[in-house]
């Protein structure tokens, strides 16, 4: 067992593997195998299956059919124990954090389990987990400071967690790290660090699994894509090999074209006026103006404010000083319903916490905004006018069933992002901010989407997109406000501007200052 | 390795993670991650109230009568601090330690009279083991809220406690099991002639707090039980083994409710099978009111012991202070309120945004 | 939503086998329509109590209503307090009755409202605030009547309320259907109950589709509230006296009584048929073992394994023998583009 | 349909009172093959659960009940139904039920109350302080039980009653923990009248423990057999009670009396030790009120005459 004989070996194998849900076929007969060292890209889209996959290595869920062979070692099923135990780290989709822990025990805690084969009566060995944590933390360019260490993982931004989860991945020794969708909420800077991550990883020999919606990052790092689609692998080989189309039409069996999707403009009526929107320590003397019609883009660092500053349009976390005004009337937002009442839609960025009720059916997520609007005679609902327009949101939005009644839950990511979107055109909105649209959304949804965003610009809807998906940006917006340090530091427009001229903005300042 | 390259360039992750903690030191912050400090808070404000009612208060006396009273409700709150740290909670532990504490006298009495005490309390523990893993295993394998289960559990434990293995009262406990009720580990006389004991019995309640704090802090299995109050999902993904969690978690409940039981018997020095059950609400507010959320993932070990505190403080000051009978509830009722509403402000203040 | 689903089905199917049963270890006995009357009258306090439970319940936020047999006690001994001091039930039935009833019911509405206002405003876990406000309701009850029972006597309309038949059924039994009706009517067909659903399914996501959620929860705990009095209202007409301590073991019969109906006590989901069933199926079982004459310890035992039979039922869809629809999610929701 | 049912219900099953009780129950049932005779109770001290049994007994059409209320005024309801179906009820410990054909009381609240409060009197020396518990302020009996004993102290001035009507909900360990309290805010306390069957094994509790047997009395309900080691070491001066196994007998004799047809007279013999000549007034409503001669008070000396 040399190192030598090891390297270049397939060590895991899957064999014609098949997973049901209920009644969905989600994994119809996989077979796979992953060589030490390399790095593969998993790729389809929403629902085609690849979080499934990744659970099934890392013992998450038994598989229904098939077989895992890891070094040879043929398993029906792996628990995660034994899987953590080969040496089979995983970030998953969701980060899988324990929220109530420390950042340490998080990250460090795991390799003390593993070593004891998941005996829990043990002792922990504290100091070493210290030096662990202090190591994988830093890798991954956090600060590691003990404030840090002690922190609550609830209590960290999103973009923080998502670098403990990677953390967490390499902490231990490692043969196969799995990164699913680890890029979401990071921006490019981070994700930069993460790329240097990876390198280092299969530098050691390790092999990394990445999943991603973004493609320019799997050209960036290069090695092997695995396309999925339908629950099926349809296509294996060096990703240089694939250009964009070609990964497009391979996931989606369609052709879809890169394009900017913004061809109208929007009118000269002013439809929405900020002005000195503050909150402190959040974001300071905030105004711009939106106009009918108008795709306005906004972005920014995860610390620039410009969530806070979408959260106060909603009402969520009203703004503490400042005014807004629409179609030159003053109003005032303190809490969501002000904001609805005003016309303004908030599509939250958290779709799953923070959007969907996810146990209930289509039609009732559908409604939720227009109950008020449904009650008739006494207060009661017309139900049937409900469901018309439930059925109609839902071809609009094409939803690719047509039983509103089943529960979103049985939807797959982008679907539910659809269903969400929906629910808030239901209220006709003249304002729509879109936090994040496209976050997890695979490139035939993402398409979809954004159809739908310049349809309702065409209609002479506001619209504010915040994300930090830069050729999202650019692909669909008239305007980009760059946000960094609570203040709006650049004003961009849209079809002019390049990629770069949004990232020198939302660095500006960190670069002065670092200078 | 990694340092080397990426240190001298500018970072903003690190940012946002340092500066945010800055932001939220003080007191504030303080409460919010020890919320036990309000707890006692409320406590010493307590005590000083009644003091200054009644300052008879002030004796000796009162302390060890507060330590002996607390020692059974402090048991069972141990026991449910660690089923909510797991995200659960238990109603059945009151009829897990009625049960076990009964046919223990019973089968002393009729089988082994002489049996000495220490094996009381291992078979009590046993059984009280026993009953809490069948709760866990059912709260397990039947996958729903251990709060229904537990209903279940607690008619199916009272009930079959009453109907099959009797109701009769035992007055003369057996050998040691009555002795070991008087054995008293200091006692002093009080100005006018009445002796007052610490009983040997109020010593488990330390020993089992600080070995629940050990397994708590200290344990894998600690860390497991808060992870899968925080998330059981996760914890189960991360490769711990969520149903021995659940196992050990209600069987370790089970075995203070059982010692619960047999110092319960001791100390009062008969067996009545209608005790207990019926205080386990009580007991759980005693718990939140140390700190731990119902929701699960949080509460310390000295949270819950003062939040015990509290509530036996509360229950023993009211004829001290001259509350008339007819009252009493209302004031005990308004208490709960108070505190509850008090708490949780201060909690809410301090709580991050997100 | 299903109409039959397996809560129901077996709701329904307990019952009949629980007839059939009483019928034949009573020689029939147990189906005479007195003790379908008798059994009839018993249901609503409990029912009623439980119906507050699954408000309670469906509005999520760890809801829970341990104050509800607290509050109809002390909204009888108001009513009734005040009733007695300015009316006479014998002379004034009418006046005394509907006094009775009104200041019960605004009593309810007002225990109800703290219950809401504790919960939706200072952000009181509900379980620990409606422990506290039982304390506190009890206690008031104490202090008003000095701890006794208060006599309400038996002025005609409201006693008829209490012991009255109409069609052969008692009153109280309709009035509880009547009230069930109505409130499993607003659950499913109002934005009120929709709101109930939702919030309780995801209350995150109810805040920000800018629900009107404080409305919501204290609502929700009013209308428990008033539940609870209108049960004070029965059980102060059947017994023809209220006082504070009746019925303290309906604490966790009312909430198991909801679990049974399948209420998810994490909020968002909960029927008020089945919880209509439910609590006729253990009324039922109980007057069964009391016609056998069997120790009502046994009977709690049977409540214990009746409730846990229930969840193992649940939990390994021993259902779909019975019901195969449910579970037939058709394949084509799976992926966005997969037919094309 | 020859055979006649009687059936007692208790206010709860499984507790030493009502065990007693049932020895009674059973021994008349043996006199009385006959008959269907049995003795039932609700598994927690709850009225509701005691109604529902209680309708659950008339709706299978029981020709007699002989019940002990838990809260005579929340039975009226159902009694009075029973009556109107012909049913025959008889009750104990419960004076003032108005839907009753006749109550059945060992003996005299107010002597009874008086009766314990003397014999407190008398061990305090007629003065110093003293306290009384009740079961529960609800409680009527327990209620005209300490008040009859406040007015018999009325007539020895050094006694000052303090706290009075602390609830024990006839729970020991409780009470002992009230009992405690008290002992530590009035040091100098002298006496304690209690109510419940369980609060002289609290109060008796403390005492001991407190190293005060003989020199705190302890006067209160309850019975010899548990009471034995508190009687004993003198923590307890004295308990008085009466056969709830007697009671149980009277009840149902007088139930089978009126399930005959026959009347219970003034001075009638019911067969029944301690009800050889009883009292019979009209009731609080239309029944009868049967008023025995059944108080029993023992201390040290003479508990032993009367173990159960
Ligand atoms: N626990 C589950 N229960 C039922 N269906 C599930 C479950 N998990 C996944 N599915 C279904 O299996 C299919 C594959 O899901 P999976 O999460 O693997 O997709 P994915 O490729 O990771 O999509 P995305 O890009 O949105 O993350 C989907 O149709 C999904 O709805
Ligand atoms: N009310 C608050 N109290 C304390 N800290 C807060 C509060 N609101 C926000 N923060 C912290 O301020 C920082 C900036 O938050 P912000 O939400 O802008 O980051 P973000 O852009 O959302 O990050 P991500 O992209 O990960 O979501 C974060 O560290 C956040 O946790
Ligand atoms: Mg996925
Ligand atoms: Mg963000």
């Amino acid at each position: 067992m040399t190192q030598n004989t090891q390297k270049n070996r397939c060590f895991l194998e899957l064999r014609n593997i098949h997973k049901r849900f209920g009644g969905v076929h989600a994994l119809r007969g996989v077979d796979l195998s992953l060589e030490a060292g390399e790095v593969y890209h998993l790729l389809g889209e929403n629902g085609c299956g690849k979080s499934t996959v990744i659970k099934i290595m890392a013992g998450a869920h038994p598989p229904s059919e098939g077989q895992i062979v890891l070094d040879g070692e043929v398993f029906n099923e792996l628990t995660p124990i034994q899987s953590l135990d080969f040496g089979i780290e995983t970030v998953y989709q969701d980060l899988s954090l324990i929220p109530n822990l420390s950042v340490m025990e998080n990250v460090a805690l795991g390799e003390q389990l593993v070593e004891g084969h998941g005996r829990l009566l043990r002792r922990i060995d504290g100091a070493r987990m210290q030096q662990t944590a202090t190591k994988a933390l830093s890798q991954v360019d956090l600060d590691v400071t003990p404030e840090l260490m002690s922190t609550i993982v609830s209590e960290l931004p999103l973009a923080t967690r998502q670098l403990v989860a990677i953390a967490r991945a390499i902490a231990c020794e490692a043969r196969l790290v799995i990164m699913d969708e680890p890029t979401t909420s990071l921006t490019r800077r981070e994700v930069e660090n993460l790329i240097d991550v990876v390198s280092r990883l299969r530098s050691q020999n390790v092999a990394v699994l990445f999943v991603t919606h973004k493609l320019e990052e799997c050209y960036r790092i290069g090695g092997h894509a695995i396309v999925f689609r339908d629950g099926q692998c349809v296509a294996q080989g060096p990703i240089e090999s694939y250009s964009r189309a070609d990964l497009a039409e391979l996931m989606t069996g369609r052709q879809i074209s890169e394009k900017r999707y913004r061809e109208g403009s929007p009118s000269e009526d002013t439809l929405m006026s900020l002005s000195n929107f503050s909150m402190p320590g959040r974001f300071n003397d905030v105004g711009f103006d939106l106009r009918k019609g108008e795709v306005l883009g906004i972005t920014g660092l995860s610390d620039s404010g410009r969530n806070e500053l979408a959260l106060a349009i909603a009402g969520i976390r009203p703004a503490a000083s400042g005014t807004i005004s629409i179609n030159d009337k003053n109003i005032r937002i303190a809490t969501a319903s002000d904001s609805i009442d005003a016309g303004i839609a908030y599509v939250p960025e958290d779709r799953l916490s923070e959007g969907l009720f996810l146990s209930k059916s289509i039609y009732q997520n559908e409604v939720a905004l227009i109950l008020r609007k449904l009650a008739g005679f006494m207060g009661i609902l017309d139900m049937k006018k409900g469901k018309e327009i439930a059925r109609e949101i839902s071809a609009d939005m094409r939803l690719n069933t047509a039983d509103i009644e089943l529960p979103v839950s049985s939807l797959s990511g982008g679907n539910q992002q659809r269903v969400l979107i929906g629910r808030w055109l239901s209220i006709n909105p003249e304002i729509l901010v879109l936090h994040g649209p496209t976050v997890g959304v695979d490139v035939g949804s993402k398409d979809a989407i954004y159809q739908t965003i310049q349809k309702m610009a065409e209609d002479g809807m506001g619209l504010i997109i915040v994300s930090d998906d830069l050729p999202e940006l650019l692909q669909n917006c008239d305007r980009i406000l760059v946000m960094n340090a609570g203040e709006v530091v650049s004003d961009l427009n849209g079809a002019s501007a390049s990629e770069d001229d949004i990232y020198q903005a939302m660095l500006g300042s960190v670069q002065e200052g670092a200078a | 390795m990694s340092s080397a390259g990426t240190s001298n360039k500018p970072a903003p992750g690190h940012v946002s993670a340092s500066g945010q903690l800055q932001q939220r030191r003080g007191l504030g912050d303080l409460i919010a991650k020890k919320p036990e400090l309000v707890t006692l808070g409320l406590l010493i404000a307590i005590c000083i109230a009644v003091a200054i009612a009644n300052p008879a208060f002030l004796q000796p006396s009162t302390l060890i009568d507060i330590g002996r009273a607390s020692v059974v409700t402090g048991l069972f709150a141990l026991g449910v601090f660690v089923i909510l740290a797991a995200g659960g909670i238990d109603v059945s532990f009151t009829a897990i330690a009625a049960l076990t504490m009964y046919s223990i006298t019973l089968l002393a009495i009729n089988h082994a009279p002489n049996m000495p005490i220490y094996v009381v309390f291992l078979i009590a523990v046993a059984g009280g083991i026993a009953l809490g893993v069948l709760n866990g295993f059912l709260v397990y394998t039947l996958r729903v809220p251990s709060l229904i289960v537990t209903i279940g559990t607690q008619y199916l434990f009272r009930g079959g406690l009453l109907a099959f293995v009797g109701t009769t009262w035992i007055m003369e406990l057996p050998g040691q099991m009555g002795t070991f009720g008087r054995i008293s580990l200091l006692e002093f006389e009080t100005a006018n002639g009445a002796t007052v004991s610490l009983p040997v019995y109020f010593l488990i309640l330390p020993a089992a707090a600080i070995l629940t704090w050990w397994i708590m802090r200290r344990t894998l299995m600690g860390r497991a039980i808060f992870s899968l109050g925080g998330s059981p999902d996760v914890t189960a993904r991360l490769g711990y083994n969520v149903k021995i969690v659940h196992l050990f978690v209600f069987g370790y409940a089970g075995a203070l409710a059982g010692l619960a039981g047999i110092v319960h018997v001791t100390a009062n020095r008969l067996a009545n099978p209608f005790d207990l059950v019926g205080t386990e609400i009580a007991v759980i507010a005693a718990v939140v009111l140390g700190g731990a959320r119902i929701t699960g993932g949080t509460g310390s070990v000295i949270g819950t012991m003062l939040g015990v505190l509290l509530v036996v403080v509360v229950d023993n000051v009211l004829v001290m202070v001259g509350i008339p009978s007819t009252w009493q509830r209302v004031f005990v009722g308004a208490f709960i309120l108070l505190a509850a509403a008090f708490f949780v402000t201060r909690q809410r203040k301090f709580k991050p945004a997100k | 939503m299903r109409f039959f689903d397996g809560h129901l089905t077996v709701l329904i199917g307990l019952i009949i086998t629980l007839m059939t049963a009483g019928a034949i270890v009573s020689d029939g006995n147990y189906l005479s329509l007195f003790n379908l009357q008798s059994m009839a009258g018993q249901v609503p306090e409990i029912g009623l109590l439980a119906i507050g439970v699954l408000l309670a319940m469906c509005v999520g936020n760890g809801g829970i209503e341990l104050s509800g047999i607290a509050l109809a006690n002390l909204s009888g001994v108001v009513a009734a307090t005040i009733a007695v001091s300015f009316f006479s039930a014998s002379q004034d039935p009418e006046i005394f009755s509907l006094i009775f009833i009104v200041v019960a019911l605004a009593t309810g509405f007002l225990g109800g409202l703290l219950n809401g206002l504790l919960i939706a405003y200072l952000k009181i876990t509900a379980i620990l605030c409606t422990l506290g406000t039982q304390m506190l309701f009890i206690g008031l009850a104490v202090a008003i009547s000095d701890g006794r029972s208060v006599r309400v006597g038996a002025p005609g309309p409201l006693y008829e309320i209490g012991n009255g038949l109409l069609f052969e059924i008692p009153i109280s039994f309709l009035l509880f259907i009547g009230v069930a009706c109505i409130i499993g009517f607003v659950l499913r067909y109002t934005p009120f109950g929709m709101w109930l659903m939702l919030n309780g399914s995801n209350p995150k996501a109810a805040e920000y589709a800018g629900f009107p959620k404080n409305k919501v929860i204290i609502s929700t705990y009013t209308v428990s509230g008033i539940l609870s009095s209108l049960a004070g209202i029965i059980i102060a007409a059947r017994t023809i006296n209220v006082k504070w301590d009746y019925g303290t073991s309906y604490l966790l019969v009312a909430i198991l009584i909801a679990v049974m109906a399948g209420v998810k006590p994490e909020g968002g989901y909960g029927r008020v048929i089945c919880v209509v069933l439910s609590a006729i199926t253990l009324q039922m079982m109980s007057s069964m073992l009391n016609f056998m004459g069997l120790s009502n310890f046994i009977r709690d035992f049977a409540w214990g394994a009746l409730l846990l039979g229930f969840l193992a039922i649940g939990r390994f869809r021993l259902l779909d023998l019975i019901n195969l629809q449910k579970h037939a999610i058709s394949a084509s929701v799976r992926s966005p583009h997969a037919q094309k | 349909q020859d055979t006649k049912s009687i059936t007692t219900v208790v206010k709860i099953s499984g507790i030493p009172w009502f065990d007693r009780m049932e020895t009674g129950v059973t021994k008349f049932a043996e006199q009385n093959p006959e008959m269907d005779i049995r003795q039932v109770g609700p598994a927690t001290a709850d009225s509701a659960q005691q109604l529902q049994i209680v309708n659950d007994l008339v709706a299978t059409g029981v020709d007699a009940l002989a019940v002990v209320p838990m809260d005579p005024d929340i039975l009226e309801g159902i009694l009075g139904r029973a009556m109107d179906r012909g049913t025959i009820v008889v009750t104990h410990e419960a004076d003032n039920q108005t839907n009753t054909h006749a109550d059945i009381e060992a003996f005299d609240n107010s002597d009874y109350g008086a009766a314990l409060n003397e014999r407190l009197a008398q061990c305090m020396g007629e003065k110093g302080k003293w306290t009384t518990f009740v079961g529960s302020l609800g409680s009527r009996t327990h209620m005209q039980w300490v008040g009859a004993g406040e007015e018999n102290a009325k007539k020895y001035p050094g006694m000052e009653l303090v706290d009075p009507n602390n609830e024990s909900f006839d729970d020991a360990n409780g009470t002992y923990e009230k009992a405690k309290e008290i002992l530590r805010k009035h040091p100098d306390i002298k006496g304690f009248q209690t109510s419940a069957g369980n609060d002289v094994l609290g109060v008796g509790r403390a005492i001991e423990e407190a190293g005060l047997a003989g020199k705190v009395c302890l006067v209160g309900t309850g019975l010899p057999n548990p009471s034995t080691a508190y009687l004993e070491s003198g923590a307890i001066t004295a308990i008085g009670f009466w056969d709830p196994q007697k009671a149980g007998m009277a009840m149902n004799a007088v139930a089978k009396l009126m399930l005959e047809g026959k009347e219970v007279t003034d001075g009638m013999d019911l067969g029944v030790e301690g009800y050889e000549s009883v009292t019979v007034t009209p009731g609080a409503g239309k029944g009868l009120l049967i008023v025995g001669n059944g108080m029993v008070l023992v201390d040290k000396e003479t508990y032993k005459d009367y173990l159960f």
